[in-house]
């Protein structure tokens, strides 16, 4: 067992801990950092540098920045604390978290009856992920291509601010 | 890619490049009445695909795909479902939407979605698919900005979707960890070979069994599927009901047959739980509610139940009959919703009982078809889906699942209740005083559609033996 | 400690993974709900890792490259729904976006 | 083929008519009449030309409708159905000569829907197909739902509903017991068909064999109605309008009856054998709980309805008496209430029509003012009751001798039944023609119309009760299962 | 051909009077109601000719199959024999002079074309009854003469007592029906056959005297008798059958449906000569009819109730002759009782008719003067049914049966002593009512002398009445059996088990002395000392007693209360029909279970979310149980 494994995967549990528990926002966005960061340590350990990387570039770097950029727009900060420390009282958390913790023991424990005989972590290259990639898994990138066309269609659609001026019917409606 | 892969995912690929097209199209000028136009000849295109496409079953685009009599199959019918679907939107979008040329972006691209599902027998097929599918319905759900339902129906659907991806994954990466494959025969030699089935491996398939059940909104994950309805547009809650979830439905069959699912009875329990949880869940959510959106939800949680039954057959004739009662349900559903569609205002949908009253008496013949709809769904004779409950029926008893026949059996009549309230609300007489209908649009097209339609449906409820034919012979090939 | 490490690795993101559930189970905050479903897709994902680095296959760090992706298509979305949810609600409460049931 | 054509006249008829409403609602009403008679008259033909000897099976219609499955159109008369086709296009010619003035509203869709009721019924009296059974059972429902749902009284939907949902609930029980059978004849013999004579003599295992037949055998109790499953027919027969009520009593109970000689004896006969005792008491039960509950009744429309549960009670224990002479009791029984019933129920709807209550407490004293009203009611009454000379007696008559061999006490019971059947059957003279007129109606007579209607009845009745013979002689064509 | 008309020709008859009695006259009603009734009496004195010309060889007529299925087989067959020739002349001659009767009592009733429909219908179905050569059609007869009953009971139908009265008369004689039905199955099972003839004949064959089957058999026919012919306990009918027109009750209530039962049992006296418990039964019955219907005719007010209550007391003779195996006594009692009591009723409608619809005896009186004819008539009827000697019919008849419950074989000393006492009761009964109408004062006047169409059937009926006597006479007086050598060939000759003449002398002479002290008696009650007789009766104890014999010993209340009541409670406490509530309930628990799930659809995300954990949950769940259990 890696020292490193260890270490990294505390920090990730722990992060993504307060993560689940803060009531600020921006709070909550910098610990998820770090959990992902901790997470493409293991990722590392795993003998997937290239998804390590891509975990700090993309996750980190790409998604949570928008998230805290769309957070920042909406100027969501000290009032939204205010609410999720209203919204979070035991009350409220404590049936769905009794049932998230049996469900994670359940987990475990099935994870645990692993009877495989042990072998040793094999490295896999970026190279050979960048073969497996554009060799077998060609048509799945491009797949890729039609999710992210469909993400970026609908995001465009969705985002647009609306127009005030509705159709006529809608109008009339409205006025009416 | 050979030239042989081109043909054989022609009708996929014809579909997305069509949409590339029509981006373009839209760029250079935003015209409605173009882009529909465009969109269902991409459609047809992509129809006509499968003619060639047939010329090389079954062939294999390994890893990720396969193309066989079965997928054709159900490309074909996902693609004339998004076709008519497309066919009724166009007068509903007209009035409720400034931006009327994203959706047709966005229904084929979540056709593609489904059409990927039907071919895909790979881990990473299957959820690129499902996600290409997924990520479309966002937009599609949420289209109409102007309703306040869609943004509550859209983010709903995002975060259940979302969540029960990460199920699906988690699970297969269980099963990946534990067999060393992400395709489906890969995985079924392997169980077979190690001659047990590891526990993680069944907690593996039980993950996954939430993300499918969530697409295809079964207990207990179904609790989005009236909201979702409610709020999305009328075509979109079409695509839902039927290509969305028959696509998911198909992709299941394959992995079930790949994977030898008959062989564990811990799946086949798990699934005969949903099956009747869902049956009872639906028929009694439906059986007073007053949004026929919601009934047809409802409903079509208690359908996926019954093809749960014939899933858990286990025999081929289960895998028959869920091919029928899919034709049967996606015709039955695209018409109950076009009926929805054409009585619907231009801006007001038309979706309380109320507004049915003594519909028989005004428009009877969209009443007739909306009728033969609600009779199909409810299983009785002339209609294809009294051909498609008996065929499910039929492989029970082939199975030996008494019981879950039993509460087939009472769910049918449960069910029954609600779809002949509906029926009953149209044959009332019409509200005396004052009362204010909704206008419908009635658009010609749609008219046509549905008439169609339901001359399909009394066709196959008749002479329904080239259908089964066709699928008697699908069926042998890939089990 | 000498737990398998495929084993560890799956323990956690098991841990991860249920870790994100919880969290989307007890946030009213749609953007939080957002989040945690983020962390538990990169649990999904840290879980396929662990399984190629046991095969020593490609298989699944490709398909950690997926989720990724898909991963920020969703985001993108998702925070393009939520803005016209604030816009219309005033609010990012998800208990608020129920009118519809029954 | 003819057996074919017996089927789709009525079908095309229905169309036509509810496309001729369009123009002329006349015309709706001529083209139903005219296709009815037509069928009456082909029937009539093949009952008077058929040979006294000969083959069981008058004619035979075979042809591949669903090979796959080896569902085929496969249509046979014999004896039995011929006398039930009779009686169905008969009893049809009446329904639309009663609608002609009552159905003023959509009379398009309503003659529609009743020919298409009649070819349901007509299709489950030919078919040899267990397939085609269960279609053409269900086919009949949905036209009968909009009958009852549509041109009913007050309380018509919740009435429609329920008996929709009944007859659905033991169909789907039927269809699961056809298939079993289906597939146990396949895996015994290797051929998966739905034929009749085929499955006829399925070897299976008793204990399936029972369950099977209870599958059939509920489905058909509903429809008979046989206690308990008998709640839904006061609600349907009262609410329906007066075509919907002779056709239900007089026909559509019949399937469930049709259905107990046709499948369930001859498929099942040891499993029949077994119930039969249990089954008997049903019947028995249906009788006497029929009656009292037809005693109590204030409602008129609802008193005959349950006084039909009584005499089904007659079917119930006349078919499982197993016994040539009941069965001829049962058959005689069908045709003789489908026409009491019938005329009773044409006499309520003519009352409605008059004075616009079916309550009973309200009426009185309306023999006076319409005598030949109030006769035929009596001649129909008197049938209700078993008196002789009337068809009803000679059913009831039969039955009892037939069951009397097979279990006495049952006898004795169902004979006590026609005590009880006297009670009810006077009390409806007795509260609506006899005694003091509570209120001062201008009522006319019979009219010309249903004056036709009345004397095709009595004649009918009459016939069956003077000379049953021919009759009878038809119904011995049919193999009953005797032990 | 001629069988058959005997029966056809009054059907015709109804059948055209139904049809069209609103559009003819009254008199073409009357010609073609009584019209067809003479014809028919014509015919059947033809058939009686051929009957006795053929040296009393039936005369068998086949009309038509009526039912043939396999192994059973009942025909339209007539068949005249002896016994059938007796009944079939009476019911039409009888029939014909009340007919005649009825157009001058009916006369003015609005619908007297109804009337005679239903008469005629009647009298053919009574002919049927008596004609019928299998058990089969004798039913049909004898359903058919309950419906007529039913209807004639009921012809005022305004008046909802009558109406009542005749549901009451319909309904318990169906009891006794179903009884009847139920011998006829038993008669099926064993013999294989319905047919009268061979019936009797193998019965001797299948089953030795005594055997608990024919027992059976023979009391379920008795059942249907009693029921028939208003004998205990199934008697309760007939005096409210009273309500009916008085020639109604003359013909039916008197002269010929009532005595079906008498038919009946003496048709089938081979199996009742094979049960002698059966016959005991029959005796036992008989005798305690006459004695209660005897007690209860003595206190009723309404003139045609103490009629209806002789009746009642005269065919317990008769049973009581048939349960002695005095077959013929019982005709031939039959025979005169038709002659005398069809005249006393049709004396008594006179008066009614004369007194305005009036029954009540206490209101009439003193009608002596006023309708001599009457009078004269009544005097005969009344002498006759308390068997005066020597010069009324009804001496001879039923000092026959007295004499033969002490000497015949079946015969027994209490029989002997109850055909005593009811001579007694008779003679005071009989004569308290003639007393009480002709004698006194006049209480009300007279409105209408019944004219010559009522009258001369009277007359006639009175010579019958004293004429009819001396086809049979006793040993005593001349023995002449010319009645009995008759119907030798059908009913054996009774079997006496005491043969002294002087015995019987004592018996007649004992009888004749109890006729006339009863009837000094009633003088004694009604005339003389009155007062006398209303002090007794006012006595405490006394009020009860008569008001119980008057209400015919309370087995109405008793019925009422133990067969009526509990089945009109139990219908109504069940009119929504409780299976129902099993379906009910069922849709309503779908109800609750649809309202619970919509709970559930709360449309909160974060509870949808939770469904899917707990989806998760009970999955995994399922599998780590599953794992336990398999492994």
């Amino acid at each position: 067992m890696d020292i490193a494994f260890i270490v990294a995967a505390l920090i990730a549990v722990a992060a993504t801990v307060r993560v689940v528990t803060c009531y600020n926002i921006m709070h909550a966005l910098l610990y998820l950092v770090v959990s992902l960061l901790a997470v493409s340590v293991v990722l590392y350990t795993y003998g997937a540098p290239f998804m390590a990387v891509l975990e700090i570039i993309i996750y980190a770097g790409a998604i949570m920045v928008l998230i805290i950029f769309f957070v920042m727009m909406l100027n969501l900060g000290l009032e939204t604390a205010e609410h999720e420390k209203a919204w979070l009282r035991p009350r409220i958390w404590i049936v769905p978290g009794l049932f998230c913790i049996v469900l994670l023991g359940e987990l475990l424990y099935l994870i645990l009856q692993n009877k495989q005989p042990a072998a040793g972590i094999q490295v896999v290259p970026p190279k050979q992920v960048g073969m497996a990639l554009f060799g077998p898994y060609l048509i799945a990138v491009e797949l890729t291509g039609i999710l992210l066309m469909a993400g970026i269609v609908g995001a465009y659609h969705l985002g647009r601010q609306h127009k005030k001026t509705l159709h006529r019917f809608l109008e009339n409606n409205l006025n009416t | 890619m050979s030239f042989a892969d081109f043909i054989s995912l022609g009708p996929l690929i014809t579909l997305f490049t069509a949409v590339v097209i029509s981006m373009l199209l839209i760029a250079i000028k935003r015209n409605h009445r173009i882009t529909y136009a465009f969109s269902l000849l991409a459609y047809l295109m992509a129809l006509t695909a499968i003619i060639p496409a047939a010329l090389y079953i079954p062939h294999a685009v390994p890893p990720l795909l396969v193309v066989d009599e079965f997928s054709l199959f159900n490309t074909g019918l996902v693609l004339t479902s998004g076709f008519i679907i497309l066919l009724l939107s166009y007068n509903y979008f007209e009035e409720r939407e400034e931006r009327k040329e994203e959706y047709y972006l966005l229904l084929p691209l979540a056709t593609t979605g489904a059409l990927v599902l039907v071919v895909s027998r790979h881990f990473m097929s299957l959820f690129l698919g499902l996600e290409i599918l997924s990520i479309s319905l966002y937009g599609l759900i949420a289209y109409l900005r102007a309703r306040e339902r869609s943004d509550e129906a859209g983010i709903k659907y995002l975060i259940l979707a979302a969540l029960s991806s990460a199920f699906l994954l988690f699970g297969m990466a269980l099963v990946y960890a534990f067999t060393g494959h992400m395709d489906f025969p890969g995985i079924g030699a392997a169980l077979r070979q190690a001659g047990y089935i590891p526990v993680t491996v069944l907690a593996g398939f039980g993950m996954m069994l939430i993300g499918i059940g969530f697409k295809l909104g079964v207990v207990p994950f179904h609790m989005w599927a009236p909201d979702i309805y409610e709020g999305a547009p009328l075509p979109v809650s079409a695509f839902i009901a039927t290509i969305s979830k028959g696509g998911m439905l198909v992709v299941l069959i394959r992995f079930y047959v790949d994977i030898h699912g008959n062989d564990y009875s811990m799946i086949w329990w798990m699934l005969a739980i949903v099956a009747v949880a869902s049956m009872f869940a639906g028929n009694w959510l439906a059986l007073t509610q007053q949004n026929i959106k919601r009934i047809l939800a409802y409903s079509s949680i208690a359908h996926m139940g019954y093809i749960l039954v014939a899933f858990l057959s286990g025999v081929q004739t289960g895998l028959e009959a869920i091919s029928f009662y899919l034709v049967a349900y996606f015709i039955t559903s695209i018409g109950a919703f076009g009926v929805l569609i054409v009585m619907s205002s231009s801006v007001q949908d038309a979706e309380t009982l109320d507004d049915y009253r003594g519909m028989f008496w005004r428009y009877p013949w969209v009443a007739t078809v909306f009728t033969a709809m609600l009779l199909s769904l409810a299983g009785i004779p002339l209609t294809a889906g009294f051909i498609g409950k008996f065929y499910i029926v039929m492989a029970g008893v082939n199975g030996h699942m008494w019981f879950l026949l039993f509460m087939l059996v009472i769910n049918s009549v449960i069910g029954l209740y609600y779809y002949i309230r509906i029926i009953a609300m149209m044959f009332k007489a019409p509200a005396t005083g004052e009362v204010t209908y909704i206008k419908p649009s009635l658009p010609v097209a749609g008219n046509i559609t549905l008439m169609l339609l339901t001359l399909v449906l009394i066709g196959l409820g008749v002479y329904p033996t080239a259908m089964m034919q066709l699928i008697q012979q699908m069926m042998k090939m890939i089990v | 400690m000498n737990l398998h490490p495929t084993t560890a690795g799956l323990l956690l993101a098991g841990i991860l993974f249920v870790l994100g559930l919880i969290s989307v189970l007890i946030r009213r905050n749609i953007i939080f709900m957002l989040l945690s479903v983020e962390i538990m897709l990169n649990a999904a994902g840290l879980a396929f890792v662990v399984a190629a680095s046991h095969w020593g296959q490609a298989d699944g760090q490709v398909m950690f490259m997926f989720i990724l992706a898909m991963a920020a298509a969703e985001v993108s979305v998702g925070l393009a729904l939520i803005l016209q949810l604030y816009h219309q609600l005033r609010t990012l409460d998800s208990d608020e976006a129920s009118r519809m049931n029954g | 083929m003819i057996l074919l054509l017996l089927i789709i006249i009525p079908l095309a008829g229905g169309l036509l008519s509810w496309i001729a409403a369009a123009r002329n609602t006349l015309w709706s009403r001529y083209i139903a009449l005219a296709c009815l008679l037509v069928d009456l008259a082909i029937t009539a033909q093949i009952w008077a030309t058929h040979p006294a000897s000969g083959g069981r099976w008058l004619y035979q219609y075979k042809t591949d409708w669903v090979p796959h499955f080896g569902i085929s159109l496969n249509l046979a008369m014999d004896g039995l159905s011929l006398l039930m086709l009779i009686l169905t296009f008969f009893l049809g010619t009446l329904a639309v000569l009663i609608s002609w003035k009552e159905i003023n509203q959509r009379a398009g869709f309503f003659h529609f829907n009743l020919l298409f009721v009649l070819a349901g019924i007509t299709g489950v009296f030919l078919t040899m197909d267990l397939f085609l059974f269960y279609f053409f059972w269900e086919m009949m429902l949905i036209p009968m739902y909009f009958l009852i749902g549509i041109w009913g009284h007050e309380n018509r939907e919740y009435a429609a509903n329920k008996f929709f949902i009944f007859t659905q609930a033991g169909g789907l029980l039927m269809l699961l017991a056809i298939l079993a059978l289906y597939f146990i004849h396949g895996a015994n013999t290797g051929v998966y068909t739905y034929d009749y004579f085929s499955l006829l003599n399925t070897p299976m295992q008793q204990e399936t064999a029972r369950w099977l037949m209870l599958g059939f055998l509920v489905a058909f109790m509903v429809k008979l109605p046989a206690v308990p499953f008998h709640t839904w027919l006061p609600d349907a027969h009262t609410e329906a309008p007066t075509a919907g009520s002779v056709i239900l009593a007089g026909l559509l109970l019949k399937t469930g009856a049709y259905g107990i000689l046709r499948l369930v004896l001859p498929l099942f006969p040891e499993a029949s054998a077994y119930f039969a005792p249990w089954i008997m008491f049903l019947g028995v039960l249906g009788i006497i709980y029929g009656g009292m509950l037809a005693y109590a009744q204030t409602d008129l429309k609802r008193l005959i309805a349950y006084t039909s549960v009584s005499h089904m009670g007659f079917v119930l224990v006349g078919a499982f008496s197993f016994n040539a002479l009941a069965y001829e009791g049962v058959v005689m029984q069908m045709i003789a209430h489908g026409i009491s019933t019938g005329a009773l129920f044409i006499i309520a709807g003519a009352l409605y029509e008059r004075i616009h209550t079916r309550n009973i407490l309200e009426m009185g004293g309306l023999w006076s003012r319409m005598p030949v009203m109030g006769s035929a009611a009596m001649i129909f009454v008197m049938a209700s009751l078993g008196l002789p000379g009337l068809g009803n007696f000679v059913a009831e008559f039969l039955i009892l001798l037939g069951s009397w061999q097979a279990n006495r006490w049952i006898t004795v019971f169902a004979a006590i039944g026609l005590v009880v059947a006297t009670a009810y059957s006077l009390r409806i003279m007795q509260k609506v023609f006899f005694g003091q007129a509570t209120r001062q109606y201008a009522l006319p007579d019979l009219n010309r119309r249903e004056l036709l209607i009345i004397v095709a009845l009595v004649m009918a009745i009459l016939l069956l009760g003077l000379h049953p013979q021919p009759v009878l002689k038809t119904s011995q064509k049919t193999d009953y299962v005797v032990r | 051909m001629l069988p058959a008309l005997i029966p056809a020709i009054p059907f015709l008859g109804a059948c055209i009077l139904m049809l069209c009695w609103k559009r003819v006259s009254r008199s073409a009603v009357t010609v073609i109601g009584c019209g067809s009734v003479a014809l028919s009496a014509i015919v059947a004195l033809i058939v009686a000719a051929a009957v006795a010309a053929a040296g009393k060889e039936p005369v068998v007529q086949h009309v038509w199959q009526w039912i043939q299925v396999p192994g059973f087989a009942a025909g339209i067959d007539f068949r005249m024999d002896v016994l059938s020739v007796v009944f079939v002349l009476v019911i039409t001659i009888v029939g014909f002079l009340i007919h005649v009767y009825a157009t001058g009592y009916m006369h003015d009733d609005e619908d007297y074309g109804r009337f005679f429909a239903c008469m005629n219908l009647f009298v053919g179905s009574m002919l049927v009854l008596v004609m019928a050569d299998n058990l089969l059609l004798l039913y049909l007869g004898w359903e058919g003469v309950g419906l007529c009953s039913y209807l004639l009971i009921g012809f005022w139908y305004k008046d909802p007592a009558n109406n009542y009265a005749a549901r009451k008369a319909f309904i318990v004689t169906r009891v006794g029906d179903t009884a009847m039905a139920i011998a006829l199955f038993l008669l099926f099972e064993h013999m294989g056959t319905l047919n009268i003839q061979r019936l009797l004949q193998e019965a001797p064959v299948l089953w030795a005297k005594g055997d608990p089957m024919v027992t059976l058999i023979a009391l379920l026919l008795l059942g249907g008798a009693v029921g028939k012919s208003a004998q205990l306990p199934l008697q309760t009918w007939l005096p409210d059958a009273m309500a009916g027109p008085t020639p109604v009750s003359a013909l039916i209530h008197a002269a010929t449906m009532v005595t079906a039962g008498v038919y009946l049992i003496a048709r089938m006296h081979v199996v009742f000569e094979l049960s002698p418990a059966a016959q005991t039964a029959t005796a036992v019955i008989g005798a305690v009819t006459l004695l209660m219907a005897g007690v209860s005719a003595l206190v009723q007010t309404d003139i045609k109730r103490v009629l209806a209550y002789s009746t009642i007391s005269q065919i317990g003779y008769m049973f009581l002759a048939l349960g002695c195996g005095a077959w013929s006594a019982a005709i031939f009692h039959f025979v005169t009782h038709a002659f005398f009591k069809a005249l006393l009723f049709m004396g008594a409608g006179a008066v009614i008719v004369a007194l305005h619809h009036e029954q009540d005896m206490f209101k009439m009186g003193g009608l002596k003067k006023m309708l001599p004819g009457v009078f004269w008539v009544f005097l005969i009827g009344c002498a006759s049914l308390t068997a005066i000697p020597f010069i009324t019919a009804g001496f001879y008849s039923k000092d026959q049966i007295i004499w033969l419950s002490l000497a015949a074989a079946g015969g027994h000393k209490a029989y002997w002593l109850a055909g005593m006492l009811g001579a007694l009761l008779t003679g005071m009964y009989t004569f308290r009512m003639f007393f009480l109408v002709f004698y006194g004062e006049a209480k009300t006047k007279v409105h209408h002398i019944p004219g010559a169409v009522m009258m001369v059937p009277l007359y006639i009926l009175a010579v019958l009445s004293t004429v009819a006597g001396f086809i049979e006479l006793p040993h005593t007086l001349g023995h002449v059996t010319l009645f009995s050598h008759w119907l030798l060939p059908v009913l054996p000759a009774v079997q006496l088990a005491v043969d002294s003449m002087a015995l019987e002398w004592i018996s007649q002479l004992a009888s004749v002395v109890l006729a006339l002290g009863g009837i000094w008696l009633a003088y004694v009650w009604v005339i003389k000392r009155p007062q006398g007789m209303v002090d007794f009766l006012s006595m405490p104890g006394q009020v009860w007693l008569q008001g119980c014999w008057r209400r015919g010993w309370d087995m109405d209340a008793l019925y009422d209360a133990l067969i009526v009541q509990p089945f009109v409670y139990l219908s109504n406490v069940n009119r929504r029909d409780l299976i129902d509530k099993i379906y009910t309930g069922t849709a309503q628990l779908m109800e609750a279970c649809h309202n619970l799930m919509a709970r559930t659809q709360s449309g909160i995300l974060r509870w949808y979310i939770m469904g899917v954990v707990l989806g998760a949950v009970a999955i995994l769940s399922v599998l780590i149980w599953r794992l336990h259990t398999v492994s």
